[in-house]
C-alpha cells in the first residue's frame, strides 16, 4: 500500500478556558481527545458529528492551522503537526479548505479575481488570469465574475467561489468543512453536485465534514462518526447506516427526520432513541 | 466573582503607579524653573537655591518621585512652591466645587437624555424623531462655551434674571448658590445631553434589534414595556460606560463653562497653577485627575460585573 | 471570539464632544447593498465646502486676512467691500474664515493624522499578536484614556509651548486609544472570519493578511472613527483657544475669531456668530459624515442571507 | 382587555377554526413582499411552512403576531379565535393582548431571543403575568407555574435552571425555555419559526417531540415554518408551500410530498431527497438561485427557475383545488401519477 | 523692576466722604489674581493691588498729581547732603493685632527689605546703610548716597511696615496698619477686606470690600451688567466699554496711569543694536491708528517713556512721526527685511492685540515679522525677560518711575547700554528734585531719540462703576488699588 493522503495518529488539541477561581487555573477543554485515521489518495472520506465535537478543530490541525497538543498529523507522508506556518509550503500547495459560511469566507473587499488568484499569489504560481478564468468556468461561472464583489452573488455562487480558490493551486486533497451546511436545499443540491464532479474530475481526496447524515451518505465513500472529541466507529458508508454499532451512530441516525420515513407515518416521538 | 473584583483591583493600582511615573516625568519636564518662577525674574541665584532647597527641587528625582508618591498615598499632597500653603485643602475645595457643577450636570443631562433619546429611537422614522435628531446633532456640535456665552447673554444680561458668574458655597447662600449655578449646569448639561441622547438612541436602537426585544413582544408585552423591562437593563451597559468616562473627562472638561461663568473649580486651578509654574500642585491635581478616571472606570467594571451576569463567569 | 466583552465607548470625551454613535437602522432588503442616506450627503457637502473654502483660500481671499486697517474697523455685515463685515483691527471677517477653514482641517488632520497613523497599526498589531503584544497594549491604552484630552493638550501647551501643532498633537495623542480600540476590535472579528483562516490556508503571511485583508475590512470603522475624530478636534481647537492654548495669532482661526470676539458680543456680535456658526456647521458636518458612514459600514447592517 | 372580548367565530367557519388569514399582502418600502396570502387553521392542526429562503415565511409569521416593522404596508385580513378583531388594522395596545396569549411564537434563534441579563424563570413567569390581569397568580405563583412549565419542556432540576441565566444553558436547554414561554398562556396557535434550525439533530429530535406534544396537549393549532422538508414530513398533517411570497401549492403533507404538482414543490422535492439519488452521483436541482426582493417575475414567480416554463407563465396562474387549503396555482402542473 | 501684568488699579487719592447712605459693602472687579499673599517672596502686581494702603500702610505715599505726601509719617526732614532722612511718625497707629506701631517696626520693616525678602524690587533698599529709631516716634535713615528715588520706593511695597509678630502669617493673614484688615481669600474666586474698626486715621467708608477676581473680561462686564460687583478696577476689554456709555446706570472713569506699553527692541544684538533699524520701526508705527485698532482709542500717546503724570514728563509724539516712506527707506538701507524679525509677546491681551497691529504695519514698511505668542508669565519671562532671546516684544512697564530700571541697566532685557543716559540717570537721582527733572527730561528725551525701544502708548485707567459710587481715583499711578476713599453718594 502507499502512503495515505492524511495520517492521523493519536491527536489531541485541548483549549484553556480563562480561569474563573483563585483557587483552580481555568478548565481545559478537550476538543480532541486522541484521534486516529488515514485517508487513501482518492477516497472521498466524510466525518459526522454533532456541533462542537471537535471537527473544525480536527479540520484546522490537518490544514497545519493551529497546532495539537500532542499527536501527529501526516499529509502524503510529511508531517503538518509542530511545523512552523512559514515551512508549510508543500501543504498549501496540496491541500485546500472549503469553508462552512459562503459570505464570511470570502473576502468582502476583494474582487473575485484576486479571492480566487489569491493561493496562486501567495504561492508564487505563474499564469494567474489565465488560471482564474479557468477555475470560474470548472465552477460554473461566467467570466465577467471576475470582476466583481462577492456581495453581489448569491450563497450559492459564492461558494463556488470558495471552491475555484481552494481548486486554484492544484492540490489533491480537499477539505470541506460544512460547506453546505448555510444553503438552501436547492441550492445544496448544485454544490453537492459540483463538489462530486470536480472530486472526481481531478482525482481529488476529499474530506467531507458535515452535522448532516445524508449529504455524508451522498457524498463519501468511508465516514467516521465523531462524538466529544473521539471517533467513535469508522467504516464503509453504507455499512455504517444500515448497520450501526456504536449507540451514538444509532441514536444520531434515529434522530435525523427522514422523508421516507415520515411519509411511512412516523413521528417525532420515533425520532427519540431508547437513551431519552 | 471576586476572582473579578480583585484582577480589576490589581489592574487598577498597577496603572495608578504606572501613572504616577508618567505624570512624574512629564513634569519634570515642564520648562520654567519653578523656584525661579515663584521668586520674580531678578531674583538672586542664591534665593533661588535656597528655595529649591527648600522645596527639595534639589534632590534626585527618584527621591522626589517617592517622596511625593508615599506623601499621596498618605493624601499629604504637600505645600505648593507659590503661596506656601497645604495643597490638599485647596484641591478639595475646588473639587467641591467642580463636582457640584459637573454631577448637577451630568443629572440635568441625563434627566434630558433619557426620555428623549427613547423616544428618538422609538420615533426613528416619525418626523419629531428626526426633529428630535436633528436638534441633538446640532446641541453636539455648539461648544459648551459658546451655549455658556449665549445663556448669559440672554438670560443674565438681557433678561436679567439670573446672575451672570459667581459661586456662592451652598452653606453660605443656598438661594444665591443655586441662582449662580443654573446657567452653568444648564450649558454643561444641555451639552452633555446632546452628547448622550444620541448614544441613549442608538443603544436603544440596538438593543430594539435583538430577538429578545421581539420575544418580550411576542409574549404581549407592548413596545415601551418591552424596552422598559427588557431594553434599558441592555442599553444600559454602553450608556454606563459613557456615562462614567464624561463625567470622569469633565472635572477638567468643565474648565472652559468654569471659566465662562468665573466659577473655581478644579480645572480653573489647574490652568492657573499651570500658569504659576507651581509644579507639585500642577502633578498633584493632574494625578488627582487620572486617579479620578481611573476609579470611575474602576467602578464601572465592577458595576457591568451587576449588570451583566455574563459576565461574572468569565466564560469567554 | 473578541476576548473584550467590555463596551467601551469609541470616542474619550471631554466635555462637549460629538457621539460617537447614532446609527441609523434602516431595514436593508437582504441582499442589495446598502445605499449612504442624507446624513451622509448631508455631511459631505458640509465637508466638502469647509475643504473647497480652504483650498479657495491659498489661491484668493478677499482681502489679507491679517492685514491690520485702522480706517475700516468694525465694518458691518454687507459692508460692500467686505461680505462679512471686518473685526475690531479692521481684518476682513470673510478671509479670515476662509483661511481658518485652512487652520480647521490642518487640526483635523493633524489630530486624526496622527491618532490614525498610530492608532490603525497599534490596533492591527494588537489583533494579530493578541497575547504577546495586543494585552500589554490595551492596558496602556487603556491608562492613556485616563488622561482626558484637555489635560493633556494643556500639559503639551505648557511644555512646548501653545500652538495649533503642539495642542492637536495632545488631542491626536488622546485620540489613539479610541482608534485602537476599534481597529483591534474589528480586527479580532476579521482575524476570526473564514476568509482569513482561507488566506493562511492558501500560504499567507501574517504581514500579506495584515495588509491585503485586516487593513481594508477595517477601513470602515477608521474612516467613521476619524470623521467623529475630526469633529472632536475641531471643537477642542475652539475650547483650546477659548482658554489660550490654541492657534496663536496672527494665524486665523475660527476658535481664536470667536475668543477674540467676546469683548465686542453686545456691540458686534456678528464677530461672534460668523466663526460660532462655522465651527457648529463644520462639526455637525463631520458629525453626520460620520453618522452617515457608520450606517454604510455597519458590520451588523451589511449583507445578512 | 376588554376590547377583544370572547366572541363566536363567524357562522361560515367551522367552530374549530383558530386562525383565517385571508387575501394578506404585506409590502415594504417600494417592495412588495407577500402576495395574496390565504390559508387557515383548524384546532390542534400542525400545518407546515416551507419554501427557500427569502420566499416570505417570516413574514407571514410576524404578520401574525402584528410584529412586521412600523412602516410595513398590510392589507387583507387576519382573524384568530376568540379575538373580535382583525389583526390587520388592529392598534399596538389590542395586538399586545393577543400576543402570546392566543397566538405565541417560538423563534428561530435561541442564542438571542432570551433577555441575557434576567434569569429564564423571570422570563418564563413575566410572560405569564403579562396576560394575568388583576386577578392573576402573584409574583411567587407565576414563578411556581413557570417551572412547572420549565419542567414540562423537559429541563432537567427545573427549579435550578428557573434560576440561571441565558448563557449558563445550551442551545437545546435554551430552546425550550423559549417554547416554554410560547406555550405558558396555552395560546390558540402557536408559530414556530425554524425552531430547530440552529439545534443538532439529536437536540432537534427531542424539542421537536416536546413541541408536538405540548401542543397536542393543549389541543393547540400550529404553524410550522422551516426548510427542512423531512421535519415538516415529521411534524406536520398539513403544508403551505412558499415562494416568491405566495403560497404555491397547499395540502397534506402526504399528498404534497408524494404527489407534488406545482413545479416548484417538485424540484424542493427532489433536490432535497438525497436518500434516493446514487451515491456520489448527479442530484436534481433548481437551476438559479431565489431572486432578491422585488426581483421576482410577474404571472408565475417561479417561471424564471422552471424548466417548464412557457409563454402562458406569464399570466398569473390560477389556483387549482376546492379551496386554499388544497391546490396549487401551476400552468403545467406534474403528472399526478408521479410519485417522488 | 520686574514689568507687570497688564495695567494696575487705581489709587485711591483724597477725598471721598463719608457720605450717603446706602449699603456699606462693595465688590470690585479686578483681573489678575495674586497667587500669594506675600509680597516679599512673590513677584507680581497683584499682591500689592489689594494689599498696599489697604492692609500696609507705607511712611509716605504718592498722590493723584504723582507728588509725595505723608501717610504715616506726619513729616520728614532731608539732610543737606542728601543722605540721612529723618521721619516723625504718627503716634497713634496700631497694627491690627493690637499693637502699637513704632519707630522699632520702621526699623524692622526695612531691614526685613534688605535680609530676608527675596523679590528682585527688594534692591531699591540696598541704598540704605543705616536705620534707627530715635524714639518711638522718630525713625532715621541714612543712605549710602543720596537717592530720589528712594524715599519715592518707601511709597510701594517695598515701604510697606509690618509687624515682626506676624512675620510668619505673611502668606495666609497679612497684618498692617491700614483702614481695612484682611478677612478671607477664597482662591479662585476673591479677597475679602473688612473696616479695621481703630483705624488711626479717618474710617473708611465701606465696612467690606471684596477684590473679586475675573479671568475673563467679558465675564467681568458682565458682572457689573448683572450687578454681581459694583466697579470694574480695570476694564481690559475697552471695545467693550460701549455698552456702559451713555446709559445713566454706570459712570465711566477715565484717567492715566504709569504704564508704558512698550514696544521694547533687543538692542544688544542684531538687527536692533543698530540705530537705523530702530529708526525704521519707530518710523513704521502709526500710533494713533494703532491706539484706535488695539485699545479702541483709550490711553495716552506720549513718545518717550515717561507717564504724563510724572513731573518730567514732556510730549514726544514728534520726533519720530508716522512716516512709511521713511521707513521703507531705512528698511532698505539696512537690508533688514531680508530676514525675519521675532517679535516675541507675551500672552496678555492688549499685547496679542496690538502685537497683530504692529506686525502689520512693519510688515507695510518692508519688515518682516514672525509673531510668537509666549505664555505669560513663565514662558515669556523665562524666554524674553531673562534670557533676551528675542528681537521685539510688547510689554506694559506699570512700575512707577521705571525709565532707570528699564534703560539704565545694561542687563536688563532690552539690553540698552548708553553710559551717558547711565550718567544722567545717577546724576539726577543723587541730585536735587529740580536737577532731577531736568536730567530725566533730558535723558528721555535722548532715549526717545535713540529709539531704544517705542512707547506705543500709555495705558489708560479706565474703570467703570454703577452710579453713586463716589472716589474712585482718576489716575492709578502707584502699586495699590486705595479702598478708604471710595463712598457711596
Ligand atoms: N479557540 C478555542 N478556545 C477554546 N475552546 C475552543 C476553541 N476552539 C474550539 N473550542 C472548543 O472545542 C470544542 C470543539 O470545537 P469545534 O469548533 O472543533 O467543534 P465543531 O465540531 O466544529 O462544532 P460545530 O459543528 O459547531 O462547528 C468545542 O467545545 C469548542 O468550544
Ligand atoms: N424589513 C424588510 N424590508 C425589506 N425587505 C424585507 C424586510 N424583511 C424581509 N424582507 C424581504 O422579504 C423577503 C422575504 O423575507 P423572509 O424573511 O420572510 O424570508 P424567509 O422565507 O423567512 O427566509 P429565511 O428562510 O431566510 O428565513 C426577502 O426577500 C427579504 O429580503
Ligand atoms: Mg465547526
Ligand atoms: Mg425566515
Amino acid at each position: 500500500m502507499t502512503t495515505p493522503a492524511i495520517h492521523v495518529q493519536e491527536l489531541r488539541r485541548s483549549y484553556r478556558r480563562p480561569r474563573t477561581s483563585l483557587r483552580q487555573p481555568g478548565p481545559v477543554v478537550e476538543a480532541l481527545k486522541g484521534v486516529s485515521f488515514d485517508v487513501a489518495r482518492g477516497e472521498r472520506f466524510g466525518i459526522v458529528g454533532e456541533s462542537g465535537c471537535g471537527k473544525s478543530t480536527l479540520m484546522r490541525l490537518l490544514a497545519g492551522l493551529d497546532q495539537p497538543t500532542s499527536g501527529e498529523v501526516q499529509v502524503e507522508g510529511q508531517t503538518v503537526s509542530g511545523v512552523a506556518e512559514r515551512r508549510l509550503g508543500f501543504l498549501r500547495a496540496s491541500l485546500q479548505l472549503v469553508f462552512q459560511d459562503p459570505m464570511g469566507s470570502l473576502d468582502p473587499r476583494m474582487r473575485v479575481r484576486d479571492i480566487i488568484a489569491e493561493p496562486l499569489v501567495a504561492q508564487g504560481l505563474p499564469n494567474r488570469r489565465a488560471r482564474v478564468a479557468e477555475l470560474l468556468e470548472a465552477v460554473g461561472l461566467s467570466p465577467a465574475a471576475a470582476d466583481r464583489f462577492p456581495h453581489q452573488f448569491s450563497g450559492g455562487q459564492r461558494q463556488r467561489i470558495s471552491i475555484a480558490r481552494a481548486l486554484a493551486p492544484s492540490p489533491s486533497i480537499l477539505l470541506a468543512d460544512e460547506p453546505v451546511s448555510a444553503l438552501d436545499v436547492s441550492v445544496r443540491a448544485q454544490v453537492l453536485n459540483l463538489i462530486t464532479d470536480l472530486v472526481g474530475e481531478l482525482g481529488l481526496t476529499l474530506v467531507f465534514v458535515s452535522h448532516d447524515l445524508s449529504v455524508v451518505r451522498h457524498v463519501c465513500e468511508r465516514v467516521a462518526v465523531m462524538s466529544e472529541g473521539e471517533i467513535v466507529e469508522t467504516g464503509p458508508t453504507q455499512q455504517i447506516f444500515d448497520d450501526p454499532q456504536h449507540p451514538y451512530t444509532k441514536r444520531l441516525l434515529r434522530a435525523a427526520p427522514s422523508m421516507r420515513r415520515a411519509l411511512a407515518g412516523a413521528g417525532t416521538a420515533d425520532l427519540l432513541g431508547d437513551a431519552s | 466573582m471576586l476572582l473579578q473584583i480583585l484582577r480589576r483591583t490589581a489592574g487598577l493600582v498597577v496603572s495608578l503607579l504606572v501613572s504616577s511615573v508618567l505624570v512624574f516625568v512629564f513634569m519634570a519636564l515642564l520648562p520654567g524653573d519653578p523656584a525661579r518662577v515663584a521668586l520674580g525674574v531678578n531674583a538672586s541665584e542664591a534665593s533661588v537655591a535656597q528655595l529649591r532647597s527648600e522645596f527639595g527641587l534639589d534632590q534626585p528625582l527618584l527621591t522626589q518621585y517617592l517622596s511625593w508618591v508615599g506623601g499621596f498615598a498618605r493624601f499629604d499632597l504637600g505645600t505648593s512652591y507659590v503661596s506656601h500653603v497645604a495643597i490638599a485643602p485647596q484641591i478639595v475645595d475646588r473639587l467641591q466645587v467642580t463636582l457640584w457643577l459637573v454631577v448637577c450636570s451630568m443629572v440635568l443631562a441625563l434627566v434630558i437624555a433619557v426620555p428623549v433619546g427613547t423616544l428618538m429611537a422609538l420615533r426613528q422614522r416619525r418626523p419629531s424623531g428626526f426633529v428630535l435628531s436633528a436638534v441633538s446633532q446640532v446641541g453636539v456640535a455648539v461648544p459648551a462655551f459658546l451655549a455658556g456665552i449665549l445663556l448669559v447673554t440672554v438670560f443674565a444680561v438681557k433678561l436679567q434674571w439670573l446672575p451672570a458668574n459667581g459661586w456662592t458655597p451652598p452653606n453660605e447662600g443656598p438661594v444665591q448658590f443655586v441662582r449662580q449655578l443654573i446657567l452653568p449646569v444648564l450649558s454643561l448639561g444641555l451639552v452633555q445631553a446632546a452628547v448622550l441622547t444620541r448614544y441613549i438612541r442608538s443603544a436603544i436602537l440596538d438593543v430594539q434589534r435583538e430577538d429578545y426585544i421581539r420575544t418580550a413582544r411576542a409574549k404581549g408585552l407592548g413596545p415601551m414595556e418591552a424596552l422598559r423591562r427588557h431594553g434599558f437593563r441592555n442599553a444600559a451597559i454602553p450608556v454606563v460606560t459613557v456615562l462614567a468616562l464624561q463625567l470622569a473627562t469633565l472635572l477638567i472638561g468643565a474648565v472652559v463653562v468654569e471659566r465662562v461663568f468665573v466659577i473655581p473649580g478644579l480645572g480653573s486651578l489647574l490652568l492657573d497653577q499651570v500658569a504659576n509654574r507651581d509644579l507639585i500642585f500642577v502633578q498633584d491635581i493632574v494625578m488627582l485627575l487620572v486617579l479620578a478616571v481611573l476609579l470611575v472606570n474602576f467602578v464601572v467594571d465592577l458595576l457591568y460585573l451587576v449588570i451583566d451576569p455574563r459576565l461574572k463567569v468569565a466564560t469567554r | 471570539m473578541s476576548a473584550d466583552p467590555m463596551p467601551r465607548p469609541v470616542v474619550s470625551l471631554d466635555g462637549p464632544t460629538p457621539p460617537g454613535l447614532g446609527v441609523e437602522p434602516a431595514p436593508a432588503p437582504a441582499g442589495a447593498r446598502r445605499r449612504p442616506g442624507a446624513s451622509f450627503f448631508v455631511g459631505a457637502a458640509i465637508v466638502a465646502v469647509v475643504a473647497l473654502m480652504a483650498l479657495v483660500s491659498f489661491v484668493w481671499t478677499p482681502h489679507d486676512p491679517t492685514l491690520v486697517d485702522a480706517s475700516a474697523r468694525l465694518r458691518p455685515i454687507g459692508d460692500p467691500d467686505y461680505v462679512l463685515g471686518t473685526d475690531k483691527l479692521g481684518r476682513d471677517v470673510l478671509s479670515q474664515v476662509l483661511v481658518g477653514a485652512r487652520t480647521t482641517l490642518f487640526v483635523g488632520l493633524v489630530a486624526v493624522g496622527l491618532a490614525g497613523l498610530v492608532g490603525v497599526p497599534l490596533g492591527i498589531i494588537a489583533a494579530m499578536s493578541h497575547r504577546v503584544v495586543g494585552e500589554p497594549l490595551m492596558r496602556g491604552m487603556d491608562l492613556l484614556l485616563a488622561f482626558p484630552a484637555l489635560l493633556l493638550a494643556i500639559m503639551f501647551s505648557a511644555v512646548y509651548g501653545g500652538s495649533t501643532l503642539v495642542a492637536m498633537v495632545a488631542i491626536g495623542i488622546a485620540s489613539v486609544p479610541s482608534f485602537v480600540r476599534v481597529v483591534r476590535s474589528g480586527a479580532m472579528q476579521v482575524l476570526g472570519t473564514e476568509y482569513v483562516m482561507a488566506a493562511r490556508a492558501a500560504g499567507r503571511g501574517p504581514w500579506a493578511i495584515g495588509l491585503r485583508h485586516v487593513l481594508p475590512n477595517v477601513s470602515g470603522l477608521v474612516i467613521v472613527q476619524a470623521s467623529v475624530s475630526f469633529a472632536i478636534a475641531v471643537l477642542a481647537e475652539a475650547a483650546l483657544s477659548f482658554l489660550g492654548f490654541g492657534t496663536p495669532p496672527p494665524t486665523p482661526s475660527w476658535g481664536r475669531m470667536l475668543q477674540e470676539s467676546q469683548e465686542l458680543l453686545f456691540s458686534a456680535p456678528r464677530l461672534a456668530i460668523v466663526p460660532g456658526v462655522a465651527i457648529a456647521v463644520a462639526v455637525l458636518g463631520f458629525n453626520l459624515l460620520g453618522d452617515g458612514l457608520r450606517d454604510h459600514y455597519d458590520p451588523r447592517l451589511e449583507d445578512r442571507r | 382587555m376588554s376590547t377583544l372580548a370572547t366572541q363566536a367565530r363567524p357562522a361560515r367557519a367551522s367552530a374549530s377554526r383558530v386562525l383565517d388569514v385571508q387575501h394578506l399582502d404585506v409590502r415594504l418600502g417600494r417592495f412588495h413582499l407577500l402576495h395574496d396570502v390565504s390559508f387557515s387553521i383548524e384546532q390542534g392542526e400542525r400545518v407546515g411552512l416551507i419554501g427557500e429562503s427569502g420566499s416570505g415565511k417570516s413574514l407571514t409569521s410576524l404578520a401574525l403576531l402584528g410584529l412586521l416593522p412600523d412602516d410595513a404596508q398590510v392589507s387583507g385580513s387576519i382573524r384568530l379565535a376568540g379575538v373580535d378583531k382583525d389583526l390587520v388594522g388592529a392598534g399596538e395596545r389590542d395586538l399586545a393582548t393577543v400576543r402570546g396569549r392566543d397566538v405565541a411564537m417560538v423563534f428561530q434563534e435561541p442564542m438571542t431571543a432570551l433577555n441575557p441579563t434576567m434569569r429564564v424563570g423571570d422570563q418564563v413567569a413575566e410572560a405569564i403575568r403579562v396576560h394575568a390581569g388583576r386577578g392573576g397568580p402573584d409574583r411567587g405563583a407565576a414563578r411556581a407555574r413557570a417551572v412547572e412549565l420549565l419542567d414540562q419542556v423537559g429541563l432537567p432540576d427545573p427549579r435550578d435552571a428557573a434560576r440561571a441565566y441565558p448563557h449558563q444553558l445550551s442551545g437545546g436547554q435554551r430552546q425550550r425555555v423559549v417554547l416554554a414561554i410560547a406555550l405558558a398562556n396555552d395560546p390558540a396557535l402557536l408559530v414556530c419559526d425554524e425552531p430547530t434550525t440552529a439545534l443538532d439533530v439529536t437536540v432537534q429530535a427531542r424539542v421537536l417531540d416536546l413541541i408536538v406534544r405540548g401542543v397536542t396537549a393543549r389541543d393547540s393549532a400550529m404553524l410550522f415554518i422551516t426548510h427542512d422538508l423531512s421535519v415538516v414530513a415529521t411534524v406536520c398533517e398539513r403544508v403551505l408551500v412558499m415562494y416568491g411570497g405566495r403560497i404555491v401549492e397547499a395540502g397534506p403533507v402526504r399528498e404534497v410530498f408524494r404527489r407534488p404538482r406545482h413545479r416548484y414543490t417538485q424540484g424542493l422535492l427532489a433536490a432535497s431527497d438525497l436518500d434516493s439519488a446514487v451515491p456520489g452521483g448527479q442530484l436534481p436541482t433548481i437551476r438559479g438561485t431565489v431572486p432578491p426582493a422585488g426581483a421576482f417575475p410577474d404571472g408565475c414567480v417561479f417561471r424564471s427557475r422552471c424548466d417548464h416554463a412557457t409563454e402562458v407563465c406569464a399570466t398569473d396562474p390560477r389556483w387549482t383545488g376546492t379551496d386554499p387549503a388544497h391546490g396549487f396555482a401551476c400552468h403545467h402542473p406534474a403528472d399526478e401519477e408521479r410519485v417522488p | 523692576a520686574g514689568s507687570g501684568a497688564s495695567g494696575s488699579g487705581g489709587s485711591g487719592g483724597s477725598g471721598g466722604a463719608n457720605g450717603g447712605g446706602g449699603d456699606t459693602s462693595l465688590t470690585v472687579g479686578l483681573v489678575a489674581e495674586p497667587a500669594s499673599l506675600d509680597f516679599t517672596k512673590q513677584d507680581g502686581a497683584a499682591i500689592p493691588q489689594a494689599l498696599l494702603d489697604n492692609v500696609y500702610e507705607t511712611l509716605v505715599t504718592v498722590d493723584q498729581q504723582g507728588d509725595l505726601k505723608p501717610s504715616l509719617a506726619k513729616s520728614w526732614t532731608v539732610s543737606p547732603d542728601r543722605r540721612t532722612y529723618t521721619f516723625d511718625l504718627v503716634d497713634n497707629a496700631k497694627f491690627t493685632d493690637g499693637q502699637p506701631f513704632t519707630a522699632k517696626d520702621a526699623v524692622y520693616s526695612i531691614e526685613q527689605v534688605k535680609n530676608a525678602w527675596t523679590i528682585s524690587l527688594k534692591a531699591a533698599m540696598d541704598v540704605v546703610q543705616d536705620a534707627k529709631a530715635l524714639s518711638d516716634t522718630k525713625l532715621q535713615v541714612t543712605l549710602s548716597k543720596p537717592s530720589n528715588d528712594w524715599l519715592y520706593r518707601m511709597s510701594t511695597r517695598i515701604g510697606a511696615m509690618m509687624t515682626e509678630k506676624e512675620t510668619a502669617n505673611l502668606a495666609t493673614k497679612p497684618v498692617g496698619t491700614g483702614p481695612y484688615v484682611f478677612d478671607q481669600w477664597r482662591r479662585g474666586d476673591s479677597i475679602t477686606l473688612k473696616a479695621n474698626p481703630s483705624y488711626w486715621g479717618k474710617k473708611p467708608y465701606f465696612q467690606q470690600v471684596t477684590l473679586k477676581y475675573f479671568k475673563d473680561p467679558t465675564a467681568l462686564n458682565n458682572a457689573l451688567l448683572t450687578k454681581t460687583i459694583n466697579v470694574i478696577g480695570t476694564v481690559q476689554a475697552p471695545e467693550s466699554l460701549a455698552q456702559f456709555q451713555g446709559n445713566g446706570a454706570y459712570e465711566i472713569v477715565e484717567g492715566s496711569t504709569n504704564g508704558e506699553v512698550l514696544l521694547s527692541f533687543n538692542n544688544g544684538k542684531a538687527p536692533f543694536d543698530n540705530l537705523k533699524v530702530r529708526q525704521a520701526a519707530r518710523y513704521a508705527i502709526d500710533h494713533k491708528a494703532l491706539l484706535d485698532t488695539c485699545w479702541a482709542g483709550h490711553g495716552t500717546l506720549v513718545g518717550s517713556f515717561v507717564p504724563p503724570t510724572d513731573p518730567w514728563y514732556e510730549d514726544l509724539t514728534g520726533l519720530y512721526p508716522h512716516d512709511v516712506a521713511k521707513a521703507k527707506a531705512l528698511v532698505a538701507e539696512t537690508g533688514v527685511g531680508a530676514t525675519p524679525i521675532r517679535l516675541r509677546i507675551p500672552s496678555l491681551p492688549y499685547a496679542v492685540s496690538c502685537g497683530q497691529v504692529v506686525k502689520s504695519q512693519l510688515e507695510q514698511a518692508g519688515f518682516k515679522v514672525t509673531l510668537d505668542q509666549l505664555e505669560f508669565p513663565a514662558v515669556w519671562l523665562s524666554t524674553v525677560f531673562k534670557d533676551a532671546d528675542y528681537d521685539m516684544s510688547i510689554i506694559a512697564h506699570v512700575e512707577p518711575r521705571d525709565l532707570p530700571a528699564v534703560f539704565g541697566n545694561p542687563k536688563y532685557y532690552t539690553r540698552y547700554d548708553n553710559k551717558q543716559l547711565q550718567a544722567d540717570l545717577a546724576a539726577a537721582d543723587s541730585g536735587t528734585p529740580e536737577e532731577q527733572v531736568t536730567l530725566m527730561k533730558k535723558a528721555a528725551r535722548e532715549l526717545s531719540q535713540d529709539a531704544a525701544g517705542d512707547v506705543l502708548f500709555v495705558l489708560p485707567n479706565l474703570m467703570v462703576a454703577e452710579k453713586g459710587i463716589t472716589g474712585l481715583p482718576k489716575n492709578a499711578i502707584t502699586e495699590s488699588f486705595e479702598l478708604a476713599g471710595l463712598a457711596r453718594s
